[in-house]
């Protein structure tokens, strides 16, 4: 009969009115993040060996890897950066390292005030790097102010 | 079924050899090809798009048929000093927009084309972003 | 329980007699007493508006299983607070080739037909402003005014998505009112009075949307269509026109078209309820506290409506309101008039 | 009388059109009498773009081309290279592959389908799908760990394994969505106003639709049999008994339709992987370098908007000497200029919508 989609629509919403709702109230909820989730990155800066794999697979060259070498020579990181900002957050650069020490975490609040803090200092020793960016220059401000 | 194109095409076009599946023609033998592959059968050209080699350009065609599993791929070599192909628009309704893109980022003109401007670039974009020579 | 149901009532007594023993002359107080109706009627209409801006984002957050706003307040309650604190401190913008006169005037305009129309809603026993006994012909007349400030606020803004909204508001409002009108005759014909209080008075034993439902549902359909609500939100449509004629409009301007539609929608209801609803009449409880039920059931009902149906289209509309509902809402009448006279002749 | 023409933009900023497309129409009345599309606004180059990445650098630009679709527009483009390089896949990662490219496909359908019925006004109806598109991106994140750009598809197989919950959930999201379906049949596809919305409006003709070029649910809503999947198998979907559903008309309806059934065919063909998904590694044996020999190749998929082609010209090196994607959204876009004319502004937008175009995908 004309009009029976009409009804047959109403007593749907009408279902849908008395059901459960599903919205995570998302401050005091917190959402379930699966362990894969591609978040964050992380260093082990020990572990690292500076190999140079992850800059070379990154899409967009948002990293910069810095190194020196030590008496026996072998090399130590003095400085790890990711440009977060145009970070295509592929994961390809966590699959590229030989010695698993680049990972992602489970951090999804990224937001952040300031254009310059979206950027991400994974590792920086002032003492050995030659001159550092202007970032890890006002990373270091901050710390001290 | 391919088998049985190709031997159509050859009996049409002697002159023609395929390729590992595609034609290779000269811009002047296009229209006639085009129009009579469109004859038989292939209904939808699928794809228009160009390569920039060294020596010249190779505009290149996927034409298809919608009811049979045939596919063809058509070739054509332009000069690079005056690129011009024709247009086929008169037989495919989608080589409108599609040789709009390839003009966009090559500068290949297709003669006949209804309306031949830029659709993704801005009109006052110049050079042609997909030229290996291209510096942005 | 007389106490409660004639509550208002009794108030207004006392006001009018504190008025005239204070020595003030016959025309004084009535016009006194006029004051403080449309004061009444002003209160109610925006908290209504205040209260269903919320309630509307609930049923439609419900009905899309989701809490709706549930920030601001316990249970979301102070958002519309939140909202008209956001739209009155909003930058006023009035666009450089708009006719700033219509422009301005528009939005308030919108507002006074509705206002004047409350006057004759009888809200529970003898709670009516002005009981006057063409009450019916005074409704229809004040709401067809609406149309007006809806084709200034398009023609003015000089935006052609708000051109086209507000000619389709015209030629909708002015097509739906027809059945409208017609759909109210049928309960016009049987009580035979066109005085609000009088069709209340008639459905004390019977409702007349079980004497009438056909025009009920008539009713039912144009007024969604006179408020601009969705199914038939064309003069709005916002995937088609953007805003359609509030487009242009912003802060408090844009609150005031808001308001209206909020203040027609109670006002459509309570047209509803007072004509085919049985009014105040009701068991148990005072008579303003069912005038109230009712309303709000037909309001959720239009809001349920709302948030169920795609939009029709224009050129539909217009095939559905005079192809369809005027040639059923004739036919209701020819129907209610033989079924009345053989009531009277024969007197069944 | 005299009356006017008058020209609207409708965009790049306007709540229907998909995203930053502009088309400027010109009406009488309320009647468009023709129209211009203005593309561009979303173009990013990604066809230069390939010409300075390695091959498997370009994968997560795929997922940027249709964002909706993400998972395909990865398998489209790995398959291109795999084609290219003669590389193997193993069997897991192949029936991996048609299960997320089939969920993809629900996924897209459910935007689509809920977004045109949004463009026509009904509100609730854009919710619901995305209520059970949300099941589907919990799936994927669960797998590969993004929502949106999932970048899971590896030359020669795939970037991780399937978790081990993976599959009962996905049964049990198989068996909702027959539920969703029907609900979604009930409140929108009985709807008269829905009916009278859309029968019959934006006619796309049969020979219209070859001769734009048109592909997947466009195509097959005008009477047209085509579908990738069955007319050039690609990957293993040879194996699988799967509907192609046609419908006659080609108005908006029919698109829509096609669509809803779509989903139940993609249901079918997952339901079937599940049950012969075999055992072993997810990725073949790949060179470190990935270094294709020169030469080019063309491949496409069908993809939820239609046909999805990448061709690769490669001159030995590691990254691509020229790279084009045949985009389905673009091409099945261009139709949309000759089928608004005579319908209504409201018409447009419906028709517009039930293009299903992604302008991410258009603009390439």
């Amino acid at each position: 009969m004309y009009g029976s989609g009409v009804v047959k629509g109403l007593a749907l919403t009408l279902k849908k009115f008395f059901s459960k709702k599903i919205t995570e109230q998302y401050p005091e909820e917190r959402p379930f993040i699966d362990h894969r989730w591609r978040g964050s990155l992380q260093l082990d800066k020990d572990a690292c060996i500076c190999c140079n794999m992850c800059v070379n697979a990154c899409p967009n060259g948002v990293i910069t890897l810095e190194s020196g070498k030590d008496e026996n020579n072998k090399r130590f990181l003095t400085r790890y950066e990711v440009n977060f900002e145009r970070c295509l957050v592929c994961g390809l650069c966590v699959e590229a390292c030989p010695k698993q020490c680049l990972k992602f975490t489970r951090e999804y609040e990224l937001a952040t005030y300031f254009r310059d803090d979206v950027k991400l200092g994974l590792y920086h020793n002032p003492k050995l790097s030659a001159p550092s960016s202007t970032y890890a220059q006002k990373t270091e401000q901050k710390k001290e102010g | 079924m391919e088998n049985n194109i190709h031997a159509l095409i050859k009996d049409s076009f002697p002159e023609l050899e395929i390729q590992e599946g595609h034609l290779q023609v000269s811009p002047e033998q296009l229209a006639k090809l085009m129009d009579f592959l469109k004859e038989n059968g292939f209904a939808y050209l699928h794809d228009v798009t160009a390569v920039d080699w060294p020596q010249h350009f190779t505009v290149v065609y996927q034409v298809r048929s919608y009811e049979k599993p045939d596919k063809l791929t058509v070739k054509v070599n332009v000069a690079k000093d005056k690129p011009v192909v024709p247009s086929m628009t008169g037989l495919w309704d989608s080589a409108d927009w599609l040789e709009r893109e390839v003009y966009d980022m090559f500068g290949i003109e297709f003669t006949g084309h209804p309306n031949l401007k830029r659709i993704l670039l801005d009109e006052s974009f110049m050079g042609y972003p997909l030229r290996k020579d291209f510096i942005g | 329980m007389s106490v409660l149901d004639n509550l208002f009532v009794k108030i207004a007594a006392l006001v009018r007699t504190t008025l005239t023993g204070l020595g003030l002359g016959d025309i004084w107080v009535n016009l006194a007493m006029v004051i403080l109706y449309l004061a009444g009627i002003l209160g109610v209409m925006i908290t209504a508006a205040l209260v269903l801006v919320l309630v509307e984002r609930k049923i439609a957050g419900f009905i899309q299983l989701r809490p709706g706003p549930n920030r601001v307040g316990p249970w979301g309650s102070l958002q519309t607070v939140a909202d008209t604190i956001k739209l009155l401190t909003k930058e006023d913008i009035i666009p450089a080739c708009a006719d700033r006169k219509v422009f301005m005037l528009a939005p308030v305009l919108v507002l006074v037909p509705t206002i004047l129309a409350f006057a004759v809603i009888p809200f529970g026993k003898g709670m009516i402003a002005t009981d006057v006994n063409i009450g019916i012909f005074y409704l229809i007349a004040v709401s067809s005014l609406a149309t007006i400030p809806f084709l200034m606020a398009g023609w003015s803004s000089n935006n052609k998505y708000s051109l086209l909204g507000g000619m389709r508001a015209v030629a909708q409002m002015v097509s739906y009112e027809v059945p409208m009108v017609f759909s109210l005759l049928g309960v016009v014909m049987i009580v035979g009075s066109l005085q609000m209080s009088a069709i209340v008075e008639a459905q004390s034993k019977v409702w007349f949307v079980l004497l009438q439902p056909v025009a009920f549902l008539i009713y039912v359909i144009a007024a969604t269509a006179e408020c601009n609500r969705a199914p038939f939100d064309i003069p709005e449509g916002e995937s088609e026109l953007v805003a359609g004629v509030f487009t242009e409009y912003t802060g408090m301007k844009w609150a005031l078209f808001f308001l209206a539609e909020y203040a027609n929608l109670v006002l459509v209801s309570a047209i509803a309820t007072t004509m085919f609803l049985g009014g105040w009449h009701g068991p148990v409880l005072p008579g303003w506290f069912w005038f109230f039920i009712k309303t709000s059931i037909m309001i959720f009902f239009f809001m349920w409506m709302r948030w169920t149906f795609p939009r029709v289209r224009v050129d539909h509309l217009m095939h559905f309101g005079w192809k369809f509902l005027v040639p059923l809402s004739l036919a209701n009448i020819f129907i209610t008039g033989i079924g009345v006279y053989l009531y009277k002749t024969i007197g069944w | 009388m005299r009356t006017q023409e008058i020209t609207v933009n409708l965009g790049p900023q306007h709540p229907s059109t998909h995203g930053v497309f502009r088309l400027v129409i010109h009406l009488d009345g309320e009647v468009a009498t023709g129209g211009t599309s203005v593309l561009g606004y979303l173009h990013r180059g990604l066809e230069k773009l390939a010409e300075s990445r390695t091959y498997p650098q370009f994968i997560p630009y795929t997922d940027r081309l249709d964002y909706l679709a993400s998972m395909s527009n990865n398998l489209a483009y790995v398959q291109t290279v795999e084609k290219l390089m003669g590389i193997e896949v193993p069997e897991r990662a192949e029936y991996l592959r048609v299960i997320f490219a089939e969920l993809q496909r629900i996924a897209s359908h459910m935007v689509g389908v809920g977004t045109f019925v949004m463009d026509l006004g009904a509100v609730t109806a854009v919710f619901y799908p995305f209520i059970h598109r949300e099941k589907i991106l919990d799936l994927f994140s669960m797998t590969c760990g993004g929502r949106l750009t999932y970048n899971y598809m590896r030359i020669g197989g795939l970037s991780h394994d399937i978790p081990e919950e993976f599959l009962p959930k996905l049964q049990e999201f198989l068996d909702y969505m027959r539920t969703a379906l029907e609900e979604y049949h009930q409140l929108v596809t009985g709807n008269e106003i829905f009916l009278a919305r859309t029968k019959g409006v934006g006619v796309i003709t049969k020979e219209m639709a070859m001769s734009y070029g048109l592909s997947g649910p466009n195509v097959r809503a005008s009477g047209v049999c085509y579908d990738v999947r069955k007319a050039h198998p690609y990957g293993i979907y040879d194996r699988f008994n799967f509907n192609v559903p046609v419908f006659e008309s080609g108005d908006t309806f029919d698109r829509y339709m096609v669509r809803m059934i779509e989903m139940e065919e993609s249901v079918k063909i997952i339901r079937q992987a599940i049950k012969d998904l075999p055992e072993g590694p997810v990725l073949g044996k790949v060179p470190k370098l990935i270094k294709p020999p020169a030469g080019e190749v063309y491949h496409s998929i069908e993809n939820p908007k239609g046909e999805l082609g990448f061709y690769i010209v490669s001159d030995g090196s590691p990254k691509p000497y020229r790279l084009h994607i045949r985009r389905p959204s673009f091409v099945n876009l261009g139709v949309l200029e000759e089928i608004i004319k005579g319908w209504k502004v409201a018409d447009v937008i419906a028709i517009l919508a039930s293009l299903d175009i992604v302008l991410g995908e258009v603009d390439g």
